[in-house]
């Protein structure tokens, strides 16, 4: 078990000692490289196709089935179609810039995965400040954004990278937050640090942050912000097709377009990834005496349960309004997420508490304050409405 | 390890090119540009002179520019509100038209 | 250690939440934030009750008193650190309890009073942070904390008399009251930073370390202050100020009687249990402190003789002003005032225990009469002169009786009521203070005074024929239902201290209790003394008030009829109010007469002199002008105005030319530099 | 004679980066590309910090400057219209800055080259890295009261700035034109249009490939 568990760190060991000892950092970095690049590539082929399978499911149609078995190879023939397509640059384009945006998006992405804890041992750099690197590259993907949507000149791709960058910025702000209670409650901005903070297990129970109080809602906020700064539905107003035809996408074709597209998607599974690492445990088996069973396995099975739940809620939940968006953020998820952090704070010094039933108060005044807010924001939210629409033709 | 006055004049130079952009250039944004600049290359001796200096484990230099940064967030916020206050009344951002301010 | 002691700040933080919770609804929330409050006092009064448990019971190892702390690092600056904690002690868990207890069934009662005020859910929220501010001094062992929830206490009595702001009366009052306080409180801080400076912490107890323990006090000790007065008894003389502003002690009791333009449950919970309480709560808190005295020969410390002089003082000069008044709350406030003065003698003479039961005896049986008083106005339509009253008793049975009850347990009446036996103990540690005999005789003739203002009130109020215009009405069972409560509590709570089984004294000392009967007997001569003078002062008022009952609301008082210019210094306060602005104004006025004079005549005639001598050179000058310099001048003149030019020229406008300087200078600094180096 | 190994490679070559790129963020003719190439110089800043071991000060550096005084810069230059301005001809003034900046330059880079006592210092660090932990406790204990202060400052520049930025009432005569369209975004989303609020995520997923 121990072996199997181990399996990919021993093999990269076993390789690189294969290698003559001068080559041998360049080895190490290729066989980091490498496996991660192939592994989130084909994340990302195989969660297309999920994706527009179970859309087509919960839309009631079929989805892709033509091309191979129930349509399986469906991604292999669109990367084949994006490859052979003419790479259309509009005439009055900032070509340099147009050429670098896609770019500038991807890479950025790829840097994120090096610092998230696949399995045990399993990291590919672990820095000392881990989760400020992850923010501070995701933070320059919102330059791409607008590069793209700058260098087309196209007065679509304009607004869309307009809303983006609104959008991203605003949503950083309590994606970061929801993060912090989770710094402050380990002590640690190491990834692998703050999953062996949740390693332990309390009557076979795991204590992953997502069983206290704050780490439930801290759970719930970082998705929700996760989404959002991923541009997922039901946050996907910079791609707004029925509004502003592709957003910054409008004037990208070919491969740009799909690596553009290949970006958005590590993007989210960036986040799902750090949502594990901070919230479910990262690596760790969700009993205790499945513990044995190889981390990297617990890794992938969260991984692409959230992924699930984001193709579900991308299936189900309809679009916001920008100004919808914004207030959300702003006036909603912030003071949230500053709550949560109090509460946070409240349950490290009620740690202490020693009377019986304890965890039970715990809860209850956590769990309160919480749900005190949200009643709150909540209720503030829907004040200061619009006046009634008026159909001008439908009457 | 590359030594100390490798970084400082690194980061003379960069004060110059921004103080150079800054006396040359028109437009406030760029002005505000080559601010920032002058304000980074004082944050690269800061770090220098931290990393090399015999008592790195009181962290002052990182400190002090920690607190710059965050300095700089603000400053560049109010400062980048200001041009666009002045856009709205000038209709233009450029430095020779706001001088109501003279003798 | 009990675990309770380390959630006792919960205590406090209960009624703050729900403050804080409070402030956060509407105002049409009223029965939510009713409950809120008077549920989570309900709580404290729970856990006050789990506080006071561990208490009680035979000390371990003999001697001393019960007394567990939790401190805690606040925070640190540099290489100092604050600390607070708390503490529970006797003196905490009894005044926690009776607190607790006293200020449920005022907030019980207000929900009653309060029915009809649209502001209702405000009034919650300021009754819970004052709960909070006043639970915080009781439980809080450091110095600090204690003035900060002291300070609450001040905003909170502000917020809560000035509630009615619309009232200008009530405004004016709130401001008052604040602003009096604050002069005390200005003796506090200093007190508290003296004290700081000299012991350097500001626990009470710490281990052996605390402000309050053997070895900050050795050291107090061997300190003087120029003028040969100790630094502890300064100290203590700074920290009475602020417990004089708060507990209206003579000078400082103007306030108290306006304050009540508030609520009257606020009057009954500022006046009766709490706030007032709070300068009293003080004194026996630092008691230790006060007690240090290094020119002890008179048996008394300095500080304690202050104190034992200011309370008999206050206690006799209010009760003497309660005989002139008409208004049924102010006569209860100078009651109260004088009373603080009682407790203050106590305090001063007999220690803490003899202070603090008269203290928790005197919460009871105010409150109970403030309350009653409330229901008495809330029943007539909001009249507050007692010559407009008469007869109620008949509307208002219920409300008569627990008031009798209250009127008679602050008169003192013999064996069955409470503040017979607390005032004795006051009184009979009077009477063997070694340092004077007079504060003894003061307090009996303050008692005098008690019985015959409260028989006087009750004759107006309850006896006698009805001058009310409008119909009584009994209160409603939320409202009389605490009255009945209290009133009991009343009865009952002497029977903690009398002097045959004085449980209340072993409890806070740390004595052995037990029973004896004997004791009874020894302080017979003094009981049969006070029984005598509170029969006395009951009967005159009775043969006074019921023999010529003043026949319309405009009558006469028969006192005043006998003794016009004596009632009308009385009924005027004794003018207290107009000596404070005679003597601030006089003082004001003297000095900007002295101020005019001198401007009109020295300064204004010097002004003169030096105007005509200028005007003098002047003319001379304008020659000299006219005919010799100007032509030079002009040339000046002219030049300097093209250098002006040339140097405003410089202030171009350009930002960046301004920048272009900054450049130069740095390169001229450098250069500077360097060649200081070469040099 | 000193050997290749030496001369700090990786250091010469961030530096050369960043200063190319601070050039062209001072002198090019389009302002967008004026702030990409910022950003440039931004990230090469924070790469030296990295090369000089100071890893929390390079990713704040990144997330502060290229994730929002970067974004802030070009937002400002789309909302003030201009992202392309002629490059005014070489003008008497701008030679006399160029003067003074390189009279700053050869003041500041002089002593350091003839500096005997700069070459006298150890050519390698002493300390060990700063650990994040470290500096957490430093600022939370040590200089809690600036960081106290600077928070102070953040939220007051943030009200400063939107006060500043501020539309005036829109009766006061604003002479200003028939709004841009980069201004326009916000107002276009605000409408109240029902197709933005009906048409759900469904139609987009036929868009995707």
């Amino acid at each position: 078990m121990e072996t199997l568990d181990q399996i990919f760190v021993l093999a990269k060991h076993w390789l690189v000692a294969r290698v003559p000892e001068p080559l041998a950092w360049l080895a190490t970095i290729l066989l980091s490289i490498g496996p991660l690049i192939t592994v989130f590539a084909s994340c990302f082929a195989i969660t297309t196709i999920v994706e527009r399978k179970a859309l087509g499911r919960i839309q009631n149609r079929f989805g892709p089935n033509r091309v191979g078995p129930f349509g399986l190879l469906q991604p292999l023939a669109d990367g084949l179609k994006m490859l052979i397509k003419e790479d259309l640059v509009p005439a009055q384009a900032d070509k340099v810039v147009h050429l670098l945006a896609p770019f500038a998006l991807v890479v950025p992405a790829w840097l994120t995965f090096s610092v998230l804890p696949f399995g045990r041992n399993m990291t590919v750099i672990d820095l000392d400040a881990g989760l400020l690197f992850f923010f501070a590259v995701g933070a320059s993907s919102e330059l791409a954004v607008f590069m793209a949507g700058w260098s087309s000149r196209n007065k679509y791709a304009l607004m869309g990278a307009m809303r983006g960058i609104a959008q991203m910025i605003s949503y950083e702000v309590p994606l970061v937050l929801s993060t912090v209670a989770v710094v402050m409650s380990v002590g640690s901005l190491s990834l692998p640090s703050i999953v062996e903070a949740q390693s332990a297990y309390v009557f076979g129970m795991p204590t992953w942050h997502v069983f206290t109080p704050w780490g439930l809602s801290g759970f719930i906020l970082f998705l929700i912000a996760g989404a959002a700064e991923a541009n997922r539905a039901p946050f996907d107003l910079p791609e707004a097709e029925s509004e502003i035809i592709a957003g910054y996408l409008t004037e990208y074709s070919g491969f740009k377009y799909a690596l553009f597209f290949m970006g958005e998607y590590l993007g989210l599974f960036a986040i799902t990834g750090m949502g594990i690492t901070l919230f479910l445990g990262g690596w760790t088996a969700p009993v205790s005496f499945l513990a044995t069973t190889p981390s990297w396995f617990w890794f992938f099975a969260k991984f692409g349960a959230i992924i699930a739940l984001f193709i579900w809620v991308r299936g189900t939940v309809p679009r916001l309004r920008m100004d919808q968006l914004m207030k959300f953020a702003w006036k909603f998820l912030v003071p949230l997420t500053l709550v949560n952090l109090v509460v946070a704070a409240f349950w490290h010094f009620s740690g202490t508490w020693q009377f019986p039933g304890a965890i039970f108060a715990r809860w209850l005044l956590g769990a309160g304050f919480i749900g005190g807010a949200y009643v709150t924001l909540g209720r503030a939210l829907h004040t200061n409405q619009f006046p009634p629409r008026v159909y001008a033709y439908a009457e | 390890m590359t030594p100390l006055h490798y970084y400082l004049i690194f980061a003379a130079l960069l004060f110059s090119v921004g103080l150079a952009g800054a006396l040359m250039r028109r437009n406030a944004i760029l002005v505000l540009i080559g601010i920032e600049l002058m304000l980074n290359a004082a944050n690269l001796n800061f770090i220098a002179f931290w990393r090399y200096s015999p008592t790195a484990n009181e962290l002052v230099g990182l400190m002090f520019v920690l607190f710059s940064i965050g300095i700089a967030a603000a400053e560049a916020a109010v400062g980048l509100a200001i041009i666009i206050s002045i856009y709205r009344h000038h209709r233009s951002t450029q430095l020779q038209h706001v001088d109501r301010l003279k003798g | 250690m009990p675990s309770i002691v380390n959630y006792l700040w919960l205590i406090p933080a209960l009624p703050l939440l729900a403050a804080g919770m409070i402030a956060l609804l509407k105002q049409r929330h009223r029965s939510l934030s009713a409950s809120l409050s008077i549920g989570s006092l309900a709580i404290s009064l729970g856990l006050s009750i789990a506080a006071f448990v561990p208490t009680l019971g035979p000390i371990e190892g003999g001697g001393g008193v019960k007394r567990w702390v939790h401190n805690l690092d606040w925070f640190e600056f540099g290489n100092t650190t604050l600390r607070l904690g708390w503490v529970l002690d006797p003196l905490t868990a009894a005044m926690l309890v009776m607190v607790t207890f006293v200020g449920l069934l005022i907030f019980i009662y207000s929900v009653g009073y309060m029915a009809h005020d649209e502001n209702a859910a405000r009034f919650f929220c300021f009754l819970s942070l004052f709960a909070a501010a006043m639970l915080g001094i009781l439980i809080s062992n450091s110095l600090l904390l204690l003035f900060m929830s002291w300070e609450l206490v001040g905003l909170a009595s502000y917020l809560l008399i000035g509630f009615w702001y619309h009232k200008p009366s009530a405004a004016a009052a709130a401001k008052k009251a604040f602003i009096t306080t604050r002069i005390g409180d200005m003796g506090f801080l200093l007190g508290l930073l003296w004290l700081y400076g000299e012991t350097g912490t500001l626990l009470f107890y710490d281990n052996g370390n605390g402000c309050l323990e053997q070895s900050a006090l050795n050291r107090l000790n061997t300190l003087t202050t120029a003028g040969g007065m100790g630094v502890a008894t300064a100290i203590s003389l700074l920290l009475f100020c602020g417990a004089a502003g708060k507990s209206g002690q003579v000078p400082l009791h103007v306030w108290l009687p306006d304050a009540m333009e508030g609520p009257t449950p606020v009057s009954a919970l500022i006046h009766a249990a709490t706030m007032v309480a709070a300068g009293v709560f003080l004194i026996a808190r630092v008691f230790p402190l006060m007690d240090v005295d290094p020119a002890n020969v008179a048996g008394s410390s300095t500080a304690l003789s202050v104190v034992t002089w200011v309370g008999a003082v206050t206690a006799v000069f209010a009760a003497l002003i309660a005989v002139g008044q008409n208004d049924i709350k102010r006569i209860l406030a100078y009651s109260t005032v004088s009373q603080l003065g009682y407790m203050m003698l106590g305090l001063g003479a007999g220690g803490v225990a003899v202070g603090m039961f008269h203290l928790l005896t005197h919460a009871f049986f105010k409150a109970l009469l403030f309350l009653g008083a409330g229901s008495v106005i809330h029943g007539c339509h909001e009249e507050q002169d007692i010559r407009r009253m008469g007869g109620l008793r008949r509307q208002m049975p219920t409300t008569f009786l627990t008031y009798a009850i209250g009127m008679m347990a602050l008169s003192g009446v013999p064996l069955l009521f409470s503040g017979f036996w607390s005032k004795d103990e006051i009184l009979h540690a009077a009477s063997v203070w070694p340092v004077s005999r007079l504060p003894f005789y003061l307090g009996l003739f303050g008692a005098v005074l008690t019985a015959f203002y409260m028989t006087r009130q009750m004759f107006f109020v309850f006896f006698g024929k009805q001058h009310l215009g409008k119909e009584a009405h009994e209160s409603p069972t939320v409202m009389t239902i605490p009255l009945v409560i209290l009133a009991i509590a009343a009865v009952l709570v002497g029977f903690w201290g009398t002097p045959a089984w004085p449980w209340l004294h072993a409890y806070l000392t740390g004595h052995e209790l037990h029973l004896d009967l004997s004791a009874l007997a020894k302080s017979a001569t003094l009981m049969l003394i006070s029984t005598a003078v509170v029969a006395l002062g009951m009967i005159s008022a009775w043969r006074l008030y019921t023999r010529k009952t003043p026949s319309s609301p405009q009558a006469l008082d028969p006192l005043e009829a006998a003794q016009p210019a004596v009632f009308g210094v009385l009924k005027n306060r004794a003018y207290i109010d107009e000596f404070y602005e005679a003597t601030v104004i006089r003082l004001n006025h003297l000095l900007s007469v002295t101020s005019d004079v001198l401007d009109r005549f020295l300064w204004n005639g010097l002004v003169q002199l030096v105007s005509l001598m200028a005007i003098a050179l002047a003319s001379v000058g304008k020659a000299l002008d006219q005919f010799v310099i100007n032509l030079g001048f002009d040339g000046w003149c002219g030049g300097l105005k093209q250098g002006a030019r040339g140097f405003a020229r410089l202030q171009n406008g350009q930002v960046q030319s301004y920048l272009r300087v900054i450049g130069l200078s740095l390169v001229a600094l450098v250069v500077v530099l360097l060649w200081e180096r070469r040099r | 004679m000193r050997m290749l190994s030496d001369i700090p490679i990786a250091f010469l070559m961030i530096a050369a980066v960043t200063l190319v790129s601070a050039v062209c963020a001072m002198s090019l003719r389009n302002l967008v590309h004026c702030g990409l190439c910022l950003v440039l110089t931004f990230v090469g800043l924070a790469a030296t910090y990295l090369h000089l071991s100071a890893e929390f000060v390079g990713f704040a550096q990144v997330l502060v400057y290229v994730g929002a005084v970067a974004i802030l810069i070009v937002f400002t230059i789309l909302l003030t219209r201009n992202a392309e301005v002629t490059l005014s001809p070489v003008s008497q003034s701008s030679l006399v800055g160029l003067g003074i900046a390189i009279a700053v330059c050869g003041s500041l880079v002089l002593p350091l080259v003839t500096s005997p006592s700069l070459r006298r210092l150890p050519a390698q660090s002493l300390a060990p890295d700063a650990q994040v932990q470290r500096i957490g406790e430093k600022l939370m204990a040590q200089y809690v009261i600036p960081l106290e202060a600077l928070a102070l400052v953040l939220t007051a520049a943030m009200i400063g700035a939107v006060v500043i930025a501020m539309r005036d009432d829109p009766e006061r005569n604003d002479p200003s034109p028939s709004p841009q369209n980069q201004k326009d975004t916000g107002s276009v989303s605000n409408s109240p249009a029902g197709t933005a609020l009906n048409s759900s995520s469904s139609t987009s997923s036929s868009q995707r490939p």
